[in-house]
């Protein structure tokens, strides 16, 4: 059998070298997943994986890259940071909904005045704000009763999903469209929107929140003081006791933080790409990111990758359901291969794998 | 002969295999498919997401060459039209919305006249004279059926009363046939639903002594009972004439509303489980409906409030049926929001 | 107000609402009381759906359908067995990696399968329980899977508390460092355990797709494996309570629906609500004794072990 | 004496270490055989191999004549052999007759065992309640539950990796009492311990291991504990000097602190009062778990107190976070090194601005200065003689000792005015635990106050000026050392638990 064993320090070759590998590993094993479903897989991973950054369209592809994998970097910096620090919030998606339900209120409380300089900064605000609210639930379950944040955080998902529909059919609905579910397009006015910066280059501010996020992402992590405390929680919560950190500060901290970049993901959303607060307006992004934050190894340059990488897999996946006929089902699977692949080839930056007999028990 | 195919793009909503709404448009490309052979070329993708990820899926069938797409949700209303605007060379068709462009068609069903068939069978056949309807979200479209599922069960069965659950969702297997349950259990014998799955059939052939309706699809496989009948959506005769319609370059931006005339809207066989005399008259509601003779919504009906709606005789306009808020007269409880 | 809502019938169908998260809780409780956080339930109970649904098709027996669904969520589980024991991959994402994965797999398994009807489960008519005034037709009248579902609780109960296995088991999820010195095969025994969550988790599935809808469709499982995981903590890692959790559970959706077939005026949205906001409610209560909470849990949970001796 | 068991040519390597080379030796039927060995020496991997859980890369063993080729624990114990364990193999959530349940090959049922848990235990003098949850135990008890769990299995030969560390001079006697009564009964014991004096006392022979390799053997009756030790080291030992100098005025006082322990199995302080003068170094032993954490918990600051239970000079400080204290001088040194006292995974540099970034400066505006933590971390390693690769390295591949010298000299170079030490020698070597106790003697000498909180009573008394001893969360009077006698220290540490307690009350009532 395999035996493992322990290197003295992790190994950083292999801490870049297993991204690569798990990803040659997942697009061998994908083609002959593709193949199995009577698909050429040189043609299916070229599809999902050149063409959009390099095919006949990328001059479409690259900007919608940046629009899929705005949100997707933004939520997934603010989940690593907990992560790190051992505090699992895996309800970016309800706080992502919240974000962009206080987001969208804002705006359309002001419609129709326009005061873009008045009304756009105080839906970022307001964005950030829900999700931090609502992030702040498990926090302070946690704090004040010990609650499981794991399990609040998810359950909150579903009360959030709730409130997305009421919303849509009650109190954000459009007045003007007929009784049919889902607000105004907050495109259309010009003060709330957040459209593209450049036309065609898939930029918004959004995607520039979410460049921010990882900058400062990496200078918390590498040289202030909260960033190494988060670090050291993770990596012993009895030495950052020691260290003077305070366990209940540091969970608010890394929760609200969390919420309010999952809440400003949603906030952009529906303010630009989205466009409008509709019932079925959250499409997983809150789930996706926290694949992203592990497929990053939790590192700010790595999350920046891993979106993209992310994006890549379902721009280039719709593509190839459009033209490959693979079904959606299929690029699920893949994606779901892409995250074992890595996660097991993590283990070569901190063991030495040995094959053979030898006993260590 | 020598021309490219013409290539037809669908985007949908839910999987292919939802066995319901989107079954159904693809049953509609396949039908496409199967009736201009290798004239047509059809694409699609599915489970895409109302918003940016249905503008990208727009965009990318437009730039690989689809001369006409269908985006089959409403959810996609504002995506089509912005796209359609970047690409006025490429038709689109877009499922139940009401904002069109030179290059934008939308059409939609009068499933409501199918509900008044429904309404009709259940007035007559039910004991305890409990319908119970399991809705999905309170929008027009939902809200026209119950209404008009109502009135004509009252008509006949003035003891008639209705119960319904809202699930707020389409597609939930399990909740549904909890609703389905709970509705039974509250001593419904009739079930309608306006959800999509048949679990609803399953948990009143377990239950016995309830009778239901098939729902987007025809549910045959629970017939004779309790299914008795069904609306089907039939997009198939209207997908072809739109593919023919750019074929021969005669397509036009239109407003399509059909319903059981030119088949868009399908009643499903009336099983025998239904008294001969009922399914005659409702086979004779259906007729006329088809011809034009019966609309379901013809005055006087007065709204819950007891205010007027439509004077005797008065027959609802489009523009009201579009809207539909609120509930006629005699239904109880309150429409949410 | 007039309620008309019938206990006898709530109850009754309460039973089946909850037998899906039951199977699927009670298994994953095992997996967490040996040491392992398994987030993966989700993907293990549709894959269970399908594969349930598919042999039942096939074969035209239930039964079979159900031991292809235990058979199918097991396999699925000792791929996140083989990942986090012998590569000791962190335990939280390979759970979500398995339940996109799981997600996947199963609409790809169950293409042709949609607009299906299974072959039915029958119920079971216990002669003279089922006659029983109240209690019959309660309790007495469901398919065999419902007591199924209580046997493995009961089970569970028994195997914890009153065999050696289950001494080893808790052992292992206890310190698994000192189980390893003691001689046990800590891995091995994780193993087992995660495999018996996966088949669990599976009868969960195929009793959604068998019994409880029945048919199959993409994404049925719509959150129940989410619920059950919420069930195990809300249960404080104890079998009676797992069924306590799930029948709360379950009897809140239930209830909320019937409150609506009643026509009782409470807003829907905060009814459709009310299951998460109880149990997170119920939560809170329980968790808010430290140490009680903290001796109950298994202390090993979600640790890597790495076998360094 | 017949041979038992004979070890004939065992070899274990680990990846860098020879852990075992070509160690033989023979345990004949009712000895009770020592093995000897400075930390890492390769005891801990010998008998491992004994019992099965490590298989020997080379070599054979023969058990009662029979080749003996163990496969696992199971193997050995259904072979007769037990072994009581260094670290504890226990499971605190679990109850004592679990526990038992889990040491043994073929228990009987959970009620049958209970009766013969209190019937042994109580034969043997070491009385045990089976429905007890071991969280609940001390740690003289968690031995117990150890012990009676191999003598219900008739064992032929009991091994035992260092029983005693963490038992009081009493407890220690009655153990002996129990391993002669087995002995009498012709059970063999395989005996690990580091306290000489016991082996002298105990052992009918002795095997002598240096860096995995057999370097003598000897009857320990004959020896004097000094020869042993030379044996071992294979040097001659120096011990610590301490300087006389004068004490200076009250710098930590303790009044009447009373905590709860944060860990459900943890003991609450209660109680706890006496001050340390500037200068002055106060010992307190104890056997582990009486609140040692605790009180090192209380004083560093993880552990909240009220404000004036814990007082610096006069000021209270018992509410202050470790950093407040830092600032005011007040360091600590916990117990375990990697996971409190340092992160495994840090690098030394990381580990160097855990805990001294405050005293050193070493943050502006939230940012940490990364050149400054460098320098201070390789001050440390150069002053220590911490013997690693480099600053970049992580902290859990140093070896314990050297960790350990990192750990007291990163909190010595800040100047403390006053510095808690849990255990500052545990598992380190003579030399460099000679090395350290010399650092806090320095320390002291240079007029801070120094709380040393140890199970080695000859350490404490090496090093301290006044003595104390913590028992179930109280500590007894502070006394001076010098002239101390180990039957009073005895006394302080609370003697045994369960029958000597009544006892103890009394001479306490006495005093
Ligand atoms: N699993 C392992 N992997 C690598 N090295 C190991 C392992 N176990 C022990 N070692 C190394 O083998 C050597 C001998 O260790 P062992 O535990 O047998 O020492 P010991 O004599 O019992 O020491 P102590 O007195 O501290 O208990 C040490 O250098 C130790 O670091
Ligand atoms: N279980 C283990 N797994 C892997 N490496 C180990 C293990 N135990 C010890 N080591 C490594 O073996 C080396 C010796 O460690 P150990 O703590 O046993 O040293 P030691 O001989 O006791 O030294 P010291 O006397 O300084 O404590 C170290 O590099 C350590 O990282
Ligand atoms: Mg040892
Ligand atoms: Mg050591």
């Amino acid at each position: 059998m395999i035996r493992l064993e322990k290197r003295p320090t992790p190994s950083q070759t292999w801490a870049y070298l297993t991204p690569l590998v798990a990803v040659v590993a997942t697009m061998i094993a994908g083609g002959v997943l593709f193949a199995f479903l009577g698909k050429d897989p040189i043609v299916a991973i070229r599809t999902i994986f050149w063409d959009p950054v390099f095919g006949e369209f990328a001059f479409y592809y690259r900007g919608q890259l940046l629009v899929k994998a705005g949100p997707l970097i933004l939520i997934a910096i603010g989940l690593s940071l907990g992560f790190k620090a051992g505090i699992w919030n895996i309800g970016a998606e309800g706080q992502y909904i919240m974000g962009a339900i206080f987001g969208a209120a804002v705006g359309l409380a002001f419609y129709p005045m326009e005061a873009r300089w008045l009304i756009f900064p105080l839906m970022i605000v307001a964005g950030a704000l829900g999700g931090f609210l609502w992030a702040m639930i498990p926090g302070i379950l946690k704090t004040r009763f010990n609650t499981n944040e794991i399990l609040v955080s998810l359950l909150l998902v579903y009360v959030a999903e709730s409130i997305l529909a009421s919303m849509s059919l009650g109190l954000l609905r459009n007045p003007e469209g007929a009784g049919f579910p889902g607000s105004r397009n907050l495109r259309q006015y010009e003060s709330a929107a957040n459209n593209e910066l450049i036309a065609g280059w898939g930029m918004h501010w959004g995607v520039v929140a979410a460049f921010i996020a990882v900058i400062f992402a990496y200078i918390l992590l590498s040289r202030h003081i909260m960033g190494f405390n988060i670090r050291l929680t993770g990596e012993s919560p009895r030495a950052a006791r020691f260290a003077g950190v305070n366990p209940n500060r540091l969970i608010l901290f890394c929760l609200g933080l969390s919420g309010a970049l999952a809440g400003l993901a949603g906030m952009f959303e529906v303010a630009g790409p989205a466009g409008q607060i509709s019932i079925d307006f959250n499409v997983g992004y809150g789930f996706t990111a926290i694949i992203v934050a592990f497929l990053g190894r939790l590192h700010p340059i790595g999350i920046l990758l891993a979106g993209l990488l992310m994006a890549l897999t379902y721009i280039g996946g719709e593509a190839a359901q459009a033209s490959l006929g693979l079904p959606a089902a299929a690029i699920q699977a893949f994606q779901g291969m892409l995250l074992f692949f890595l996660l097991a080839f993590d283990v070569l930056t901190n063991f030495k794998v040995r094959f053979g007999r030898e006993a260590t028990v | 002969d020598g021309h490219a195919p013409l290539k037809v793009g669908f985007v949908y909503v839910g999987p292919v295999g939802d066995g319901g709404w989107t079954y159904e448009h693809d049953q509609g490309r396949l039908a496409v498919e199967a009736h201009f052979g290798d004239k047509v070329e059809t694409v699609f993708q599915e489970n895409v997401p109302e918003g940016a990820d249905a503008e990208r899926a727009m965009t990318q069938m437009a730039l690989q060459g689809a001369d006409l797409i269908f985006t089959t949700s409403f959810g996609y209303m504002d995506p089509t039209i912005a796209v359609a605007a970047k690409f006025p060379d490429v038709k689109f068709e877009h499922a139940t919305g009401y904002k069109r462009a030179d290059n934008v068609s939308t059409y939609s069903a009068r499933f409501y006249e199918g509900r008044a068939i429904q309404g009709h069978i259940a007035g007559k056949m039910t004991k305890t004279n409990k319908i119970g309807y399991i809705a999905s979200f309170p929008i027009p479209e939902v809200i026209r059926g119950i209404n008009s599922a109502y009135l004509h069960a009252k008509k006949v069965n003035p003891d008639v009363e209705f119960s319904v659950v809202w699930a707020y969702t389409w597609f939930d297997p399990a909740k549904e046939a909890d609703a389905a349950k709970a509705l039974i259990e509250n001593g419904a014998d009739v079930i309608l639903q306006h959800t999509d799955s048949t679990a609803p059939q399953a948990a009143a052939a377990e239950a016995g002594g309830v009778i239901t309706f098939g729902q987007a699809s025809d549910m045959g496989e629970y017939a004779p009972l309790p299914r008795v009948s069904s609306i089907i959506d039939n997009w198939a005769p209207y997908y072809i004439q739109r593919v023919q319609a750019v074929m021969d370059g005669t397509w036009e931006s239109v407003d399509t509303w059909d319903g059981i005339g030119p088949g868009m809207v399908g009643i499903g066989e009336i099983t025998d489980a239904v008294p001969a005399d009922v399914k005659a008259e409702a086979e004779a509601m259906r007729d006329a409906i088809a011809a034009g003779e019966y609309h379901p919504f013809t005055g006087p009906i007065n709204k819950q409030d007891g205010s007027v709606w439509l004077a005797d005789g008065e027959i609802a306009s489009d523009g009201d049926l579009a809207g539909m808020s609120f509930y006629v007269e005699g239904m109880t409880g309150e429409i949410p929001n | 107000m007039d309620l008309s809502i019938n206990p006898i019938l709530l109850v009754a169908s309460l039973m089946v609402a909850s037998t899906p998260i039951l199977l699927a809780a009670i298994g994953e409780m095992v997996v967490e009381k040996v040491g392992v956080l398994n987030l993966g339930v989700e993907g293990m109970m549709i894959v269970g759906a399908i594969c349930g649904f598919a042999i039942a098709v096939e074969t035209g027996s239930p039964a079979v359908g159900f031991a292809a669904a235990a058979i199918g969520g097991a396999i699925l589980s000792m791929l996140f067995g083989f990942l986090t024991q012998y590569l000791l991959s962190n335990q939280v994402a390979t759970g979500l990696a398995l339940t996109l994965f799981g997600l996947g797999l199963s609409s790809l398994m169950g293409q042709s399968y949609v607009g299906i009807k299974p072959p039915s489960t029958p119920k079971l008519d216990i002669p003279l329980l089922g006659d029983i005034p109240v209690l019959g037709p309660m309790l007495f009248s469901h398919d065999l899977m419902v007591y199924v579902s209580l046997a493995i609780v009961a089970g569970v109960w028994g195997f914890l508390k009153y065999t050696r296995g289950g001494l080893i088991l808790r052992a292992v999820g206890e310190s698994h460092d000192a189980a390893h010195a003691l001689g046990y095969n800590v891995i091995l025994v994780r193993l087992a355990a995660i495999g018996f969550g996966g088949a669990c988790a599976g009868l969960g599935g195929a009793y959604l797709s068998l019994v409880r809808v029945p048919q199959w469709t993409e994404g049925m499982t719509a959150g129940a494996g989410w619920i059950a995981l919420a069930i195990v903590v809300f249960a404080s890692w104890r079998a009676g309570r797992v069924l306590l959790g799930a029948y709360l559970f379950g009897g809140i959706t239930v209830l909320q629906l019937n409150l609506q077939a009643a026509g009782v005026a409470i807003p829907v949205e905060l009814l459709s609500m009310s299951p998460y906001l109880i149990t997170i409610l119920v939560l809170v209560i329980i968790s808010s004794d430290r140490n009680r909470a903290a001796l109950n849990a298994p202390a090993s949970l979600g640790r890597a072990f790495h076998a360094s001796s | 004496m017949t041979a038992l068991l004979s070890v004939q040519g065992l070899r274990k390597a680990y990846p860098g270490v020879v852990a075992n080379d070509d160690v033989s030796f023979t345990v004949g039927k009712g000895e009770v055989h020592a093995l000897l060995g400075e930390n890492g020496a390769g005891k801990s991997t010998l008998v491992k191999m004994v019992y099965g859980l490590v298989k020997p890369d080379e070599g054979q063993m023969v058990f009662k004549g029979d080749p003996y080729t163990p496969g696992s624990p199971h193997e050995a114990r259904s072979t007769g052999i037990a072994m009581v364990f260094q670290h504890f193999s226990l499971f605190e959530a679990l109850d004592v007759a679990e526990n038992v349940a889990l040491g043994m090959e073929n228990p009987p049922p959970m009620r049958e065992l209970a009766a013969s848990i209190r019937e042994v235990s109580e034969t043997y003098g070491l009385p045990l309640d089976p429905s007890r949850l071991v969280g609940d135990l001390s740690a003289g008890e968690r031995q117990r539950v150890e012990i009676i769990r191999c003598l219900l299995q008739d064992p032929k030969l009991l091994i035992m990796d260092e029983p005693t560390s963490v038992l009081t001079p009493q407890e220690v006697d009655i153990l002996f009492e129990t391993l002669r009564k087995l002995q009498a009964e012709g059970t063999s014991i395989l005996y690990i311990s580091h306290k000489l004096e016991e082996i002298r006392a105990l052992c009918d022979g002795a095997t002598i291991l240096r860096l995995g390799k057999v370097v003598g053997s000897c009857d320990p009756r004959e020896r004097s504990a000094r020869e042993l030790a030379e044996m071992m080291v294979g040097t001659e030992l120096k011990s610590p000097a301490a300087t006389r100098h004068e004490l200076g005025d009250v710098s930590l006082t303790l009044k009447n602190l009373s905590v709860k322990s944060a860990n459900p199995f943890g003991t609450s302080l209660k109680n706890v009062s006496f001050d340390v003068r500037e200068g002055e170094v106060l010992g307190i032993g104890g056997v582990a778990g009486n609140g040692q954490d605790e009180l090192l918990g209380a004083l560093s600051g993880e552990l909240r107190t009220a404000p004036d239970a814990v007082q610096l000079k006069g000021q209270p400080i018992g509410h202050l976070g470790p950093n407040q204290r830092r600032s005011l001088g007040v360091l600590a040194a916990p117990e375990e090194r990697l996971g409190h006292a340092a992160a495994p995974d840090m690098s030394l540099v990381e580990n160097a601005a855990l805990s001294g970034w405050v005293r050193m400066d070493m943050v502006r505006n939230g940012f940490i200065d990364w050149t400054m933590a460098r320098n201070f971390a390789e001050k440390v390693i150069a002053d220590y003689d911490v013997r690693t690769p480099g600053s970049a390295n992580a902290a859990r591949a140093l070896s314990g000792g050297n960790l350990q010298k990192f750990v007291i000299g990163r909190e010595i170079l800040q100047k403390p005015d006053i510095l808690v030490v849990n255990q500052p020698t545990w598992g380190v070597d003579a030399s460099a635990a000679a090395f350290i106790r010399q650092a806090i003697l320095d320390l002291a000498a240079g007029g801070a106050a120094v709380v040393c909180i140890s199970q080695d009573l000859d350490e404490l008394m090496e090093i301290s000026n006044r003595f104390a001893a913590l028992n179930e969360g109280r500590l007894s009077e502070p006394r001076p050392a010098r002239g101390l006698t180990i039957d009073e220290i005895g006394l302080m540490m609370g003697g045994a638990h369960g029958m000597e307690v009544a006892h103890i009350h009394e001479e306490e009532g006495a005093l």
